[in-house]
């Protein structure tokens, strides 16, 4: 193993950088991931990911409740487990609630890290363990009505990657 | 007065976002709040909650025994349905 | 299973978008992924990774020499393997060439799917393949002389990864 | 003539990116290279290319076994050590 140099700026803060947000309001990731990348100076990698309100057959909107005691204590939560987990320098955890069209952001979780392994990992964890951490009900509305949308099996094998 | 909030669907099931429950010795239990709901809401919002993947938290904590719940005046007691998918 | 809407633009152009390009001159990340993400109208999820050059003891720069016959078609053979391999919308792959700086961008990779776990797997998958397909060979210059860097276990067990 | 590429470490044993290389029956087998490079380049350079980790390959197509190499006039062999780590 080589040693590492850090610059200036990160040895005189070596917090990891956090940014948990919920947002009620549409987003641009970019406008996110770039700051966040300049913000951890010395990484090796930075993984992304954005998901996006899917063009799912005749659904018009997508609504997102949230119980917020629960929801940015979770997503904090998560965030603590991500960083004992993985050697990460930073994590930006973003999530939208509230009403959202076909084909806007809904999530976007970035992890910066020295080495790519925990960059992704990191991102991957979080996405599978996002829903279940900050307690978000989906519905959507086709036709005019709204209809909630209800656990799937997929997410259990999702955690179960995790375990053990 | 004790603060019941409805999440997800189970709003729909209540019919309102939330409700307000006076308790006569000050505290409500597990079964005083199922009783409350049937009698005071509804019967179907009343079964919804005893699904046994309906969790519970008072004043944004999470009950790891929903049936051990004591919720005293000026608590906020949310109904929790199992997250969506997808 | 709920059937998919696909709008207009993608269902008149079923096939995935493709972006594969060797660049030796400094690139900005965020100028590929903006029109990437905007080309997959439709997707699920966009999971992207960016490697930058680390800040190791005492590297002053880094050269990458790659033999052009082999690389470009080595990436495209990767790409066929990943579009085989994940239900993919489309995929970026860009890799530079030449002499960077620390802090420099070195890799990034973009892959746009339906589903979240195509889209990351794709990119860990490209990742962990990468250089065994593309044929580059790294150098660093420390103290102004410049050392080759030789290959690591960690690269063979990232491959078998994939294996199985 | 054949042309020979020296990628990555290679070029700083052989102390050049390239040579030409004349065949006198026109081919250049697999020993013939390894000879011309020992005899007419430097003995490291022969070695390095009989590494087992050193993959060729001509006009752009790897050889799955090197040592079936065979190259013609106005081939391009390319001497590929391992690709680095990191």
């Amino acid at each position: 193993m080589r040693s590492r140099y850090f610059p200036p700026s990160l040895a005189a803060d070596p917090v990891p950088m956090r940014d948990i947000r919920l947002l009620d309001q549409m987003f641009l990731p970019g406008t996110l991931i770039g700051p966040f990348t300049n913000a951890n100076p010395g990484l090796g990698g930075v993984c992304t990911f954005v998901g996006e309100v899917r063009f799912d057959d005749g659904v018009e909107a997508l609504e997102l409740t949230h119980y917020e005691p629960l929801t940015l204590p979770g997503m904090h939560a998560l965030a603590d487990r991500a960083f004992a987990r993985f050697t990460l320098m930073g994590l930006l955890m973003v999530h939208r609630v509230g009403m959202m069209r076909p084909g806007e952001p809904i999530v976007c979780v970035s992890a910066a890290a020295l080495h790519r392994r925990d960059a992704i990992d990191a991102v991957d964890f979080c996405m599978d363990h996002l829903k279940s951490a900050a307690w978000f009900w989906k519905r959507e509305k086709r036709a005019g009505e709204w209809h909630w949308i209800e656990p799937r099996e997929q997410d259990h094998s999702d955690l179960a990657r995790w375990q053990g | 007065m004790i603060r019941v909030v409805y999440l997800g669907k189970l709003a729909d099931i209540a019919g309102k976002p939330e409700s307000q429950f006076g308790a006569s010795d000050g505290e409500l239990d597990w079964p005083d709040l199922v009783e409350v709901l049937r009698n005071h809401v509804n019967p179907a919002i009343s079964e919804a909650v005893e699904d046994s993947r309906t969790r519970v938290a008072v004043n944004g904590e999470l009950l790891a025994d929903k049936t051990y719940l004591v919720a005293k005046h000026g608590d906020e007691v949310a109904l929790l349905p199992p997250v969506s998918g997808g």
